[in-house]
């Protein structure tokens, strides 16, 4: 008898105790993010989706269509097609970089081991399509401009953040 | 209801009857569907169906080159991303013999234990969603974004972080991650008291899982369980301490275990184990070496004839890669040991005999991932 | 000009009054025309109910909101805020998806226990406002079984929630629709001794003369146990908060509601928050004071004291996990009514000696 | 216990089983008709308490069917792997999941996956694979109209 | 006057009920099809037929209802006129109808009614 009303007692004490945390919180900021409004930022790192910018020094994009991004995907969604001269000797060139969305994993290792950085991934997220089909893109014909900062940075983007 | 019943009164038995729980099932934490036999809310069987995500994950392996292999094991269990790579990573390592860097072995051991953190808080706010609490989830998820933003300081993604390389890491540690670690430690602590009083020492929620599900020691080892699920029927297991990978003989740590090896347990023993990582993450952060961060390899891989098997302590229990090279670019065999797999196994016996409402408690509690079942 | 400033103050603090003054004004003209005095109550009868109706409607779709920015609060989200201001218009907006959207009605349900669900559930809700003091004289029918009334209509709500159970023809619904049929009966009961408690010190069953026998507080204080188990067996009977065991979503689907859409979906929605309101309303009257207070109109005091009783409710539901269902069951029996059946003695002692 | 002390007592009662060491891990192989035996000689006497996993590896090139058994100790810290060798052709051995429960749904995966039979399986039916597949996946020589060949790339 | 206030309140529940579900069927789309037609349960086909004999356990509950709210139900008009009867005569009458109440769900509660298994 002693042991039901002890248990009642104590049970009732921790039901007020969450009550309590729950009234506090009441009183405290929300924490929502608004999202069409406002947006969260992404890190440095962040990888969005593959691009390919458009250097400006260059004017053009930076691919030489070696092909070392397309052994390097797991998923085999990358396809680089060698831009030709006249004569049909291959240039160092692509003439065209098509990249599959729909099957990219987003594991940065075509980023990782292109020698001439000149992929990247992007801070874009928001990447949902209503057409399968454009999900598909060729990057060479897209000339993605890279928001945000000037120049070339994304070559040395690890390398400018701050070490420990 | 054991004695035969005359045949006239046999239309009044009550009925037994069968009911499909999943695979669209709020509480089956994926695809998962398990067809129970009822009498009114008790269970007299229990019949998980599986492989509504089935990739053929091993088949897959069979076909990459082998560090082509490391984004694809972040899709098995996409809550431990981390602890997937780095079982198979320090296996491909053990096959190469790379001795991997301090520093990039310390980082390893940061990242595996945030990701374990993470992996508990959500299962801490599932579980609150199973038990019939929506609000923990929200509070709880604050804390999991933090993690999370942690994470996409470091490798750039969020959930499938694709984190270790073969040797290391690619590029080295951000300071910003440091003072968000920092921060973060400052006051989790102080937060899993607070879920802890507003869930788990619920009289509700104790209500519930105290005394159900329980599974025996012999039992549970029998049925191969590991990880937290194991540890609550009181046996010491942790392949962080039982067979030392990584940097983790440097660390000093518990091993939290239940007594009773019922649902309850199992979550306490999440909870502290979230204390114990959040211990494992101080030390790591104090005793951060300087160095590289990437071992020297070949940079085309391709491990001596040959086969391992190499095992971390993940959330949910042992997680397993037995590799088998050939001498080629990619690997003859992987069969992966997920931890999952072993535990739903065991659910039979834990829910016979209990209602519908502790299957879900049950099933919570083991923290199953379905896709790591599935593979 | 100061007889009508008397009658809009009137209608506000002693709306009895005011409806007297209507009420004879209409009969005399009605006599003017030669009509029958029938057909006029007749049709002022209606318009109570119509009333009652609008009230209905309109205060569920704001104690929808109510319920979503608490909740929202309470969890450190915002809650609606996209459509009117604070996204008061939500629950509008979200009624009339539910009125454009198609109303599925699965091939192997049973037809008739099928539409009964929601009209049993809805009806029973319905009828309780015929004796719901808002105020002052503010009340369409002050029955004298009034406390009676009430139990026997929401008593009906089992019925539709059997049928709606039964007639789905759907595991889940039918695990809910037992599970909601024992719980609302075994909390019925505690019920019922709370309320022949507030009765056994009042001295009626007539809800204003419950009022009016109260204290200036409220029998809150004379009896705080029986308020508690008054919250508790009002939670669980509109099958809410941690009692949500019938509708339970990580066990059941949805409970009896799972193969229910479009408007029938739409009525059981209303009726539980109806029925939530209705629990408030209740607290209020029972152990509040009902409309009774200073300064403010009657009808805000009510409203203001229901909102409180409804607002412990939303508390205790955003903040506890499900209780299992046969622990339910053994609270109800061998801790509620016990406690229950010791307060109505002990009261009823207190009352003889004191 | 080290692979070498393992190794000896297990020589003393099953004389004559081929072994190796890879990674401070005794791998031994055993014939099909020893291994239930020898499993339920390691559960008892060396405390082998823990089936890791049980899987199979096919090997076309020799025609066997490899059944691999990894177990661990949580007593003495020790692991072992113990492989038996079937024919490919028809594969066949006596389940183990009275011994490990574990290897229950193990030995489920592996016959739908590799064709092996498990005689006096409790519960044989397929486990991840869709009811109407034909076909063991995870052999080598497996083809399904599915599949797309991976592009050859320079 | 006040029950045909009730009777009001009760035509027009119905009125509100029937015209709204009225309304959702003119202004809702008609199309169905096969699996929407089809019972709910979890995506797959039900295995059996829902309309079974369910367990006995929810019975009992509503036979122990019945006991109590009956009784519950004389009680109230004891209550209307307590404080009236002077005396302590119904203040005994009514514990000793109590008693048998509780007499009841001791009785219940041993016999092991209110356990669920």
């Amino acid at each position: 008898m002693l042991k039901y009303i002890k248990d009642i007692i104590t049970g009732a004490i921790t039901l007020l105790e969450g009550m309590a945390i729950t009234f506090k919180y009441m009183f405290q900021k929300p924490i929502t993010l608004q999202y069409p409004e406002q947006k969260a930022q992404m890190t440095t790192r962040f990888r969005g989706r593959l691009v390919m910018p458009v250097d400006e020094e260059k004017g053009d994009n930076r691919c030489t269509a070696c092909n070392i991004c397309v052994k390097a995907c797991p998923n085999y969604s990358i396809a680089v097609e060698r831009l030709t001269d006249e004569t049909g000797k291959p240039k160092p060139k692509a003439a065209s970089f098509t990249y599959n969305m729909g099957t990219c994993m987003f594991c940065n290792l075509c980023v990782e081991v292109c020698p001439f950085s000149a992929i990247v991934m992007s801070e874009e997220y928001e990447l949902a399509v209503y057409d399968r089909k454009s999900l598909i893109k060729d990057l060479v014909a897209e000339k993605y401009k890279l928001k945000g900062r000037k120049g070339k940075w994304w070559i040395s983007k690890f390398k400018d953040e701050e070490q420990v | 209801m054991a004695e035969k019943l005359p045949a006239s009164l046999e239309k009044l038995n009550t009925e037994e009857y069968l009911l499909n729980m999943g695979p669209q099932h709020p509480s089956t934490h994926g695809v998962l569907r398990i067809i129970l036999k009822l009498d009114g809310e008790v269970i007299k069987d229990v019949v998980p169906v599986m492989g509504y995500i089935h990739r053929g994950m091993e088949k897959m392996f069979e076909n990459r080159k082998y560090d082509q292999i490391i984004p694809f094991t972040d899709r098995t269990d996409y809550l431990s991303a981390v602890n997937n790579n780095f079982a198979y990573v320090i296996g491909v390592e053990k096959l190469l013999g790379v001795v991997v860097p301090e520093r990039a072995e310390y980082l390893r051991v940061i990242l595996a234990e945030l990701n374990r953190i993470m992996s508990h808080l959500l299962w801490l706010s599932a579980y609150g969603m199973d038990v019939g609490a929506f609000t923990p989830l929200l509070y709880i998820f604050r804390e999991r974004e933090e993690i999370i933003a942690m994470f996409e300081l470091i490798t750039g993604n969020r959930l499938t972080h694709n984190a270790f390389r073969l040797g290391g890491f690619k590029y080295d540690v951000p300071k910003t991650f440091f003072e968000k670690l920092e921060k973060f430690i400052s006051h989790f602590a102080d937060n899993l008291d607070e879920y802890e009083t507003l869930l788990i020492n619920n009289v509700i929620f104790k209500s519930r899982t105290v005394g159900v599900g329980v599974i025996t020691k012999a039992l549970a080892l029998s049925y191969g369980v590991s990880g937290p699920s194991l540890r609550g029927s009181d046996i010491k297991m942790d392949v962080r301490r039982d067979t030392p990978y990584s940097a983790y003989s440097k660390f000093v740590f518990e091993i939290p275990t239940g007594k009773n090896g019922d649902t309850w347990d199992r979550c306490e023993v999440r909870m502290n184990e979230m204390r114990q990582s959040l211990s494992i993450l101080q030390q790591a952060m104090q005793g951060f070496p300087q160095g590289d961060i990437m071992a020297k390899i070949p940079k085309i891989i391709k491990p001596p004839a040959g086969e391992v098997y190499t095992a971390v302590e993940g959330p949910r229990g042992e997680v397993g890669f037995y590799i088998i090279s050939d001498g080629t670019e990619k690997p003859y065999r992987v069969k992966m040991r997920v931890p999952s797999f072993s535990n739903l196994s065991a659910l039979k016996d834990m829910t016979v005999g209990f209602k519908i409402a502790d299957v879900v408690a049950i099933m919570g509690s083991l923290d199953l991932v379905i896709p790591e079942i599935d593979r | 000009m100061t007889a009508f400033m008397q009658f809009l103050k009137d209608l506000l603090y002693d709306s009895g009054k005011a409806f007297g003054l209507i009420y004879d004004g209409g009969h005399k003209i009605w006599a003017g025309f030669n009509l029958p005095p029938l057909t006029l109550d007749i049709i002022f009868l209606l318009i109570a109910a119509a009333c009652a109706a609008a009230f209905i409607a309109i205060n569920a779709l704001f104690i929808i909101w109510f319920e979503r920015k608490i909740s929202a609060r309470m969890q450190l989200r915002r809650g609606p805020n996209r459509v009117g201001i604070f996204g008061i218009f939500q629950t509008v907006a979200d009624t009339i998806k539910l009125l454009i959207k198609e109303d599925i009605t699965p091939k192997a349900v049973d037809k008739l226990a099928f539409f009964l669900g929601p009209l049993l559930v809805m009806t029973s809700t319905f009828m309780v406002f015929l004796v719901m003091p808002f105020g002052k004289g503010l009340i369409a029918a002050d029955l004298n079984i009034g406390v009676i009334y009430i139990l026997a209509v929401t008593g009906l709500t089992v019925l539709g929630l059997l049928c709606a159970g039964w007639g789905s023809n759907n595991k889940y619904s039918l695990i809910g629709g037992m599970r909601s049929a024992a719980q609302i009966v075994s909390y019925e009961i505690p019920n019922v001794l709370v309320m022949l408690t507030i009765v056994l010190l009042s001295g009626s069953m007539k809800l204003g003369d419950i009022i009016a026998a109260q204290p200036t507080v409220g029998y809150v204080w004379m009896q705080p146990v029986a308020f508690i188990i008054f919250l508790i067996a009002s939670n669980a009977e509109i099958n809410r908060g941690p009692f949500d065991l019938p509708e339970a979503e990580s066990e059941l689907v949805s409970g009896f509601i799972t193969e229910y859409s479009g408007m029938k979906f739409a009525f059981f929605f209303l009726a539980e928050y109806t029925n939530l309101f209705i629990a408030g309303a209740l607290g209020a009257v029972l152990f509040l004071g009902g409309w009774t207070g200073p300064v403010l109109p009657p009808f805000m005091w009510f409203m203001i004291k229901s909102y409180f009783v409804v607002f412990l409710l939303m508390w205790i539901r955003w903040t506890f996990p499900r209780i299992r269902v046969d622990h339910l069951m053994e609270f109800a029996w061998k801790v509620l009514i016990p406690i229950a059946l010791l307060n109505l003695v002990v009261t009823a002692f207190v009352i003889k000696f004191h | 216990m080290t692979p070498v002390e393992i190794l000896e007592k297990i020589k003393t009662k099953f004389p004559g089983v081929a072994s190796t060491e890879a990674f401070g891990i005794l791998n031994m192989e055993t014939e099909q008709n020893k291994l239930r035996p020898l499993l339920v000689f390691l559960r008892d006497e060396l405390n082998f308490d823990f089936m890791n996993f049980m899987t199979g590896v096919d090997r076309p090139t020799e025609n066997i069917i490899e059944v691999v058994y990894q177990l661990f100790s949580f007593t003495t810290k020790a692991s072992i792997v113990i492989r038996v060798k079937l024919d490919r052709t028809k594969p066949e051995i006596e389940t183990v999941s009275d011994i490990y429960r574990t290897a229950e749904w193990h030995e489920r995966e592996a016959a739908e996956m590799f064709g092996i039979v498990f005689l006096n399986h409790p519960d044989p039916r397929i486990l991840l694979l869709p009811e109407n597949f034909k076909g063991q996946p995870l052999k080598k020589d497996f083809r399904h109209p599915n599949m797309t060949p991976l592009p050859e790339v320079k | 006057m006040e029950y045909g206030m009730l009777l009001a309140f009760l035509v027009f529940a119905l009125i509100f009920v029937v015209g709204g579900v009225a309304a959702n069927w003119l202004l809702m789309p008609h199309k169905p099809n096969a699996t929407k037609n089809s019972t709910y349960e979890c995506g797959v086909e039900p295995i059996s037929d829902a309309n079974i004999r369910y367990n006995i356990r929810f019975y009992v509950y509503a036979l122990m209802y019945v006991v109590f709210a009956v009784e519950a139900v004389f009680l109230f008009p004891w209550a209307v006129v307590f404080k009236e009867i002077p005396g302590l005569m119904p203040l005994f009458e009514a514990v000793l109808f109590i008693l048998i109440l509780v007499l009841a769900l001791a009785y219940a509660w041993k016999k092991g009614a209110l356990k669920w298994d």
